[in-house]
């Protein structure tokens, strides 16, 4: 196995791990737009979505951005101007650092972090903290209460997310994400190895508490209380126009996607296939063979879809949850939960 | 900057920008009385569906909308709020005007409580003629408007607005007046622009008189 | 889904005839006295009832102990012609001298202004609609609002649109026009201006009348 | 009013628990402002709230943003020419709005509409109430988040509109009711078109509820939220399915005696004894359910025969006064008809539903949280035309 | 550099290109989009009526209690994942030690929810 990357000298390396990272986050986003956010929910509703821009609207996202690109940005004039300009970054930077510990292939990774796991759930409510920057800058009751929103949903799902993650590593042995894809492609259940073990199947109560995390994570219905379109106009976002809206708006499904791509690592398998079709060996990587890095991607791709599929499912179903609702969902269900399946997970773990 | 605005942008990529325009008009969901539901039917129903036409019927916010849709009767009462409410849509707007009560007042026209059209209060590009108009008219009227921004010459669009809100709003940041307009120096000069108003006649859909 | 719910399958008590509506009246007049002016029934249909100026209260207390404790509606009326006429007479025709005589209607009155509310026994499927007087220079009668709550929103109406005061009511706001708003729209002097501008043409219509079949009148179309 | 202080105790209560905690929290309230112009007030309806966190703790309605001047207006115009304006007083049942209003010009003048008018009046009138109801049950996944319910609602109130249409040359405001009868028989075909329909609805009914009211988000957004009591609601006056959602069983459609109908056909009065969100939810829902039902039986009865009787080409109304109200898709809706034997009314007193139930919202609003506020409000069900008129 | 720090360093990266690509985006559309201020439109939006008070006004956010309790199941939760991922290495005893200490952050969380503070008011 050749290491071609190591071959191109230090900056060469890091300009296409950044131009990568840039079209793992951006061209998620603009297909979740498109399929789900336009043509999927119009499908739902028994309807077309757009169909003018471009054949079928193809067109339709580049038009978004070129309008966007000639809209005026506002801000009020009492808000805290420079924090309030600040926030639509922020909530981007979140979704590019969380974006780096994604493995894609055997060798397709930007960083390959011992403890992937820990910086993927400590980046991840970082989005979070620019939601409520953007609330409380904009000088806005509806934004204010939005983003106090924003905060009391990541204190009561970072939890059951983190918890939930637990599992996987105990099972897996590992916080490295490559050696999580590698623990479940290489092993196997109950002796039987054709599958690999998934860990959606062993660790499905993690899973299902992992896919809601994410969903109030994400502000998508029925977890989307600092954003409610119908109590406050449009939340954090109240006030913002011109191309910081849209950042906003990129970020939202860029995240979407971001999470989709780690819990399909997380529990799907991520980019790998089942080692045993192949004779591969679980224990040295380098037996993998290199087609993986350009197969990788697109696996990982697919169930990134199909997972974000089933957020926006969700999303255009359901009704929404009150905020104290949510709490009690959290604080009483969730986290017991997770906590019980820990435990329950390490003893079997031990015991087998 | 405004590159857009200034007229400083070569013709293919004005046109290109005026076609993403025309392509992607979130229009902000704003309803006041009867029209508004067949404006909501004309948003909502899977027979009309202007999302077709790339009309993204999402923004409950006026910051984030490029056209509104006046839907109904606008009476005195609300006549402040509607018109805070077009100011605060950013540039580049447009507003449709839906129904006999907004283009004049309709059935209400002796009313001591309504305002007589929505244009005494807010430029309008389109007129929607109808008691509530049928939902395809709207439509009319947004194709319409799209056909109307794709030929714009946004250049013209804001020459001869008004200059003083905008230069006020400036002196304000300027320290040269004070919150409630009284000049604090006379080093303010208005009317930059002598050209005439160059904003286009608005269309009614149809043809013939706005009732 | 439908176990926690009742219906009511047994068909309304039989719809009352005079006789209740005429007890109805005696037993107010039993409770308020003479306040009650005057009454006035509608075989097997409807009955008002006018009481004094001062009597509003006590009728309305009078009525909720009687059995009328839904309240449907409170306003107020102004009997004299409007000065302004409709603005839909002809206008080429000659104009008529307006009409000034002010003539109250059913249970009569003394006043231009009057006051009317309506309430309801749900028991016995009967309403009763109950007029008072309202002095003309001094237009002020008891609130009804700590009587029955809802009459506080239609007293802030009737006070906006008629000039008439409510003694005892919490917060007689306007509630309709802007507050700067002036005049009461539904007293008769009220002015549209709209109208003054520009006359209605009225019922004079400018298209020619089809003739018209009388006994032909419905019977073609679909009939099942 | 002993009753009316029941949520009070239940805030107080509440605070105290918590005061134990933000002993040291001494904090001044947020005034905000819902309305004119926002998503949850379908239309212009302002609601100023005072609120301690997410909390509500004083809440007042500010109406008149759609005020019209309709009962100024109905002086100056004759009576044919006021049902063209009545009809947008309640905007999505317009149909129904005309009807009490003719009846009481009817009544003054002593006359009564053909047999074969007064079942397609019914007809008309329940299509009217299915077409009102049928949007609220979309509308009511909206207010909460739920985007789908509300186009389902469209697309099957469409076929609702076409029968309307097909009937009365309307979509919206028909403007069919004469005095003394209609302006047009039923076009050829209309009634086998409307039992296909009336099939539909039943169907969009079904969806709502399984999609709907069978969520359990849904079912705690609802349960418990906003209880009524009945005889608050008597003291306000509030009408139709809000008052039946608080147990008083009461429908002006059953127990009074109007040249309508109602009389002629096998249906049931829904009641609900909790009061709460959800009660006035799903009794609508059932009443759309008892309006298809009214429709269906009322096809096959359609006598034959004219649909209008004889009346004088200009219409003077004999003096007199009348009042008749009907069981309007929001409650009751009655007009009190004085006439002086002009060709137009001389004095309209319209009392429109919503007024009446809007009137009972700084009550109802007292110590829930802001997301609640929504909700009561969507259940509650106002039209902006009917408060303000 | 050791790969270890690379690592970091790709990270640094990855934040600078998300500022660059949102700071060049936003410099773009500056460059190219209208600005027509007004009062109007620097006043915060409330439903299109003046806004009462100022948008900072003094409320109650009752959360800090779950604030408090998230900081310490947080800080637990940090304790339990070096603990997962080398359980094999400690075995039952490990399993023991870390399941009384599971068992002690759901007594603390059933503590907190017996005293009402799990009550968002």
């Amino acid at each position: 196995m050749v290491h071609f990357a190591l071959e191109i000298p230090y900056w060469g390396q890091s300009l296409l791990r950044v131009v990568g990272g840039l079209v793992a986050v951006l061209l998620p986003a603009g297909g979740i737009v498109y399929i789900f956010l336009f043509k999927m929910m119009s499908f739902m509703q028994s309807r077309l979505g757009p169909m003018e821009a471009g054949p079928y609207g193809s067109m339709q996202l580049l038009a978004e951005v070129g309008k966007w690109m000639q809209k005026e940005d506002l801000a009020p004039e009492r808000a805290d101007k420079a924090i309030y300009k600040m926030a639509p970054l922020i909530v981007l930077l979140s979704t590019f650092l969380l974006i780096v510990v994604v493995p894609f292939g055997p060798d397709a990774y930007f960083t390959n972090f011992e403890t992937g796991v820990f910086y993927a759930m400590a980046v991840g409510s970082v989005s979070v903290l620019g939601i409520l920057v953007a609330g409380w800058a904009s000088a806005n009751k509806y934004s204010l209460l939005g983003g106090l929103r924003a905060a009391g949903q990541l204190i009561a799902y970072e939890l059951p997310m983190v918890l939930a993650t637990l599992g996987v590593v105990i099972q897996a042995g590992s916080m490295n994400l490559n050696q999580i894809v590698v623990a479940q492609n290489d092993g196997e259940i109950f002796g039987f190895g054709g599958l690999g073990n998934p860990f959606i199947i062993t660790q499905f109560v993690g899973f299902m508490i992992f896919m809601i995390a994410v969903q109030a994570e994400l502000t998508q219905v029925p977890f989307d209380m600092p954003i409610a379109e119908s109590e406050l106009v449009s939340g954090y976002m109240t006030e913002y126009s011109g191309f910081r809206f849209l950042i906003f708006f990129i970020a939202e499904f860029a995240t979407a996607g971001v999470f989709a791509f780690i819990a399909s690592v997380l529990f799907l398998g991520g980019w790998g296939i089942p080692f045993d079709w192949f004779g591969w060996d679980g224990s040295n990587l380098d037996t993998v063979d290199n087609w993986m890095n350009v197969v990788g991607p697109i696996i990982m791709a697919t169930k990134m879809f199909a997972l974000v599929g089933v957020i926006m499912w969700v999303r255009f179903s359901y009704p929404r949850f009150r905020e104290d609702q949510l709490q009690t969902f959290a604080w009483k269900f969730l986290i017991p939960l997770a906590l019980l399946n820990t435990a329950v997970t390490a003893v079997l773990k031990v015991a087998f | 900057m405004g590159l857009v605005d200034k007229g400083r942008l070569p013709a293919p990529l004005t046109k290109l920008f005026n076609m993403s325009r025309s392509y992607s008009l979130w229009v902000y969901q704003w309803g006041l009385a009867c029209c508004a539901i067949e404006m909501g039917a004309a948003f909502g129903s899977p027979r009309y569906d202007v999302m077709r036409l790339g009309v993204i019927p999402l923004p409950a916010s006026p910051r984030q909308a490029d056209f509104v849709c006046v839907s109904g009767t606008v009476t005195d009462k609300m006549a402040p709020a509607v018109k805070r409410l077009w100011e605060q849509m950013p540039e580049p707007k447009y507003a449709i005007s839906m129904g006999s009560c907004a283009n004049c007042g309709g059935p209400y026209w002796d009313s001591y409580s309504v305002t007589k059209g929505v244009d005494q209060i807010l430029p309008v590009d389109i007129y929607v003629p109808g008691c509530p108009p049928r939902p395809e008219a709207l439509l009319e009227g947004i194709v319409l408007l799209q056909q109307r921004i794709k030929n714009e010459d946004m250049a013209a669009k804001w020459r001869g607005d008004e200059f003083t809100t905008l230069q006020r709003t400036r002196a304000v940041e300027a320290g040269e007046v004070d919150r409630d307009g009284e000049l604090i120096a006379e080093t303010h000069s208005i009317s930059e622009d002598p050209t005439p108003d160059a904003r286009p006649e608005p269309i009614v859909v149809g043809g013939g008189p706005i009732e | 889904m439908s176990d926690d719910t009742t219906t009511t399958e047994d068909a309304p008590a039989a719809l009352p005839g005079d006789g209740l509506r005429e007890g109805i009246v005696d037993d107010l007049r039993a409770r308020i006295g003479d306040a009650l002016v005057d009454s006035h029934i509608a075989p097997n249909d409807d009955v008002w009832v006018r009481v004094t100026t001062a009597g509003w209260r006590p009728a309305g207390e009078a009525l909720k102990a009687a059995g009328f404790t839904y309240f449907c509606f409170l306003s107020g009326i102004d009997w004299m012609p409007s000065p302004y006429g409709k603005g839909e007479d002809d206008p080429d025709a000659e104009p008529v001298e307006p009409d000034t005589e002010i003539r109250q209607g059913v249970t009569g009155g003394e006043t231009r202004l009057q006051v009317f509310a309506r309430v309801t026994d749900l028991e016995r499927h009967v309403g009763i609609t109950i007029k008072a007087d309202v002095d003309d220079d001094a237009p002020v009668v008891d609130s009804w609002s700590s009587l029955y709550a809802g009459a506080n929103w239609h007293e802030r109406e009737c006070h906006e649109m008629f000039g008439i005061g409510f003694n005892g009511h919490p917060d007689l706001r306007n509630m309709y026009l802007p507050t700067e708003f002036e005049g009461y729209p539904l007293r008769k002097d009220f002015p549209l201006l709209a109208r003054m501008v520009k006359p209605w043409p009225g019922i004079v219509d400018v298209e020619p009348m089809p003739a018209q079949d009388d006994e032909d009148a419905g019977a073609e179309g679909d009939s099942s | 009013m002993s009753l009316t202080d029941r949520q009070q105790l239940s805030y107080i209560a509440s605070q105290a628990a918590d005061a134990r905690l933000n002993v040291e929290l001494e904090t001044e309230g947020m005034t905000l402002n819902i309305g004119p112009q926002h998503p949850a007030t379908h239309g212009t309806l302002r609601i100023i709230c005072r609120l301690d966190g997410e909390q509500v703790i004083w809440a007042e309605p500010s109406a008149g943003y759609m005020h019209r001047g309709y009962e100024k207006l109905t002086e100056v115009r004759t009576f044919p020419q006021v049902t063209t304006l009545v009809n947008r007083i309640d905007w999505l049942g317009s149909f129904a709005n005309e009807v009490p209003f003719i009846l009481a010009a009817e009544k003054l003048m002593e006359i009564e509409a053909p047999p074969r008018a007064q079942v397609i009046r019914t007809i008309l009138f329940e299509l009217s109430r299915i077409a009102n109801v049928s949007l609220f049950l979309g509308d009511l996944g909206v207010q909460m988040g739920a985007v789908t319910p509300v186009f389902l609602a469209f697309r099957d109130r469409e076929y609702v509109l076409n029968l309307i249409e097909g009937a009365t040359g309307g979509r919206f405001h028909p403007n069919f009711d004469r005095i003394g009868g209609l302006k047009d028989d039923l076009p050829k075909g209309w009634i086998d078109e409307t039992r296909q329909v009336v099939k539909k609805l039943m169907q969009f009914c079904d969806t709502i509820e399984d999609l709907l009211f069978g969520n359990e988000i849904f079912q705690s957004r609802m349960r418990g939220i906003g209880v009524i009591p009945a005889d608050i609601a008597k003291d306000y006056g509030l009408s139709g399915p809000n008052l039946r959602a608080s147990g008083v069983d009461w429908d002006l459609r059953r127990d009074q005696d109007l040249p309508l109908a109602w009389d002629k056909v096998d249906w049931k009065v829904w009641t609900h004894p909790d009061g709460d969100s959800w009660a006035r939810c799903w009794i609508r829902l059932q009443e759309t359910r008892e309006a298809c039902k009214i429709v269906e039986q009322l096809l096959d009865q359609i006598p034959a025969g004219p649909v209008m009787t004889k009346v004088p080409r200009i219409i003077k109304v004999p003096a007199g006064e009348a009042w008749v109200s009907t069981e309007n898709p929001l409650g009751e809706m009655g007009y009190y008809v004085v006439s002086k034997g002009d060709l137009g009314p001389f004095r309209v007193k319209i009392r429109s539903a919503s007024f009446n139930n809007i009137s009972i919202v700084p009550w109802v609003l007292k110590g829930v949280y802001v997301p609640d506020v929504i909700t009561i409000l969507a259940s509650l069900y106002f039209i902006l035309g009917d408060i303000d008129r | 550099m050791s790969l270890f720090l690379r690592d970091y360093l790709t990270v640094v990266w990855f934040g600078i290109a998300a500022l660059a690509i949102g700071g060049l985006l936003l410099g773009l559309a500056a460059l190219i989009r209208p600005s027509k201020p007004s009062y109007d439109k620097a006043i915060a939006y409330e439903s299109g009526v003046d806004p009462v008070g100022l948008g900072w006004s003094q409320s109650q956010i009752r959360y800090y209690v779950f604030a408090l309790l998230f900081v310490v199941f947080d800080v637990e939760a940090v304790f339990l994942f070096p603990w997962a991922a080398s359980m094999e290495r400690y075995g039952a005893f490990g399993l023991i030690a870390m399941l009384a200490f599971i068992v002690l952050l759901l007594d603390g969380l059933v503590y907190a929810w017996k005293r009402g503070l799990l009550r968002w008011v």
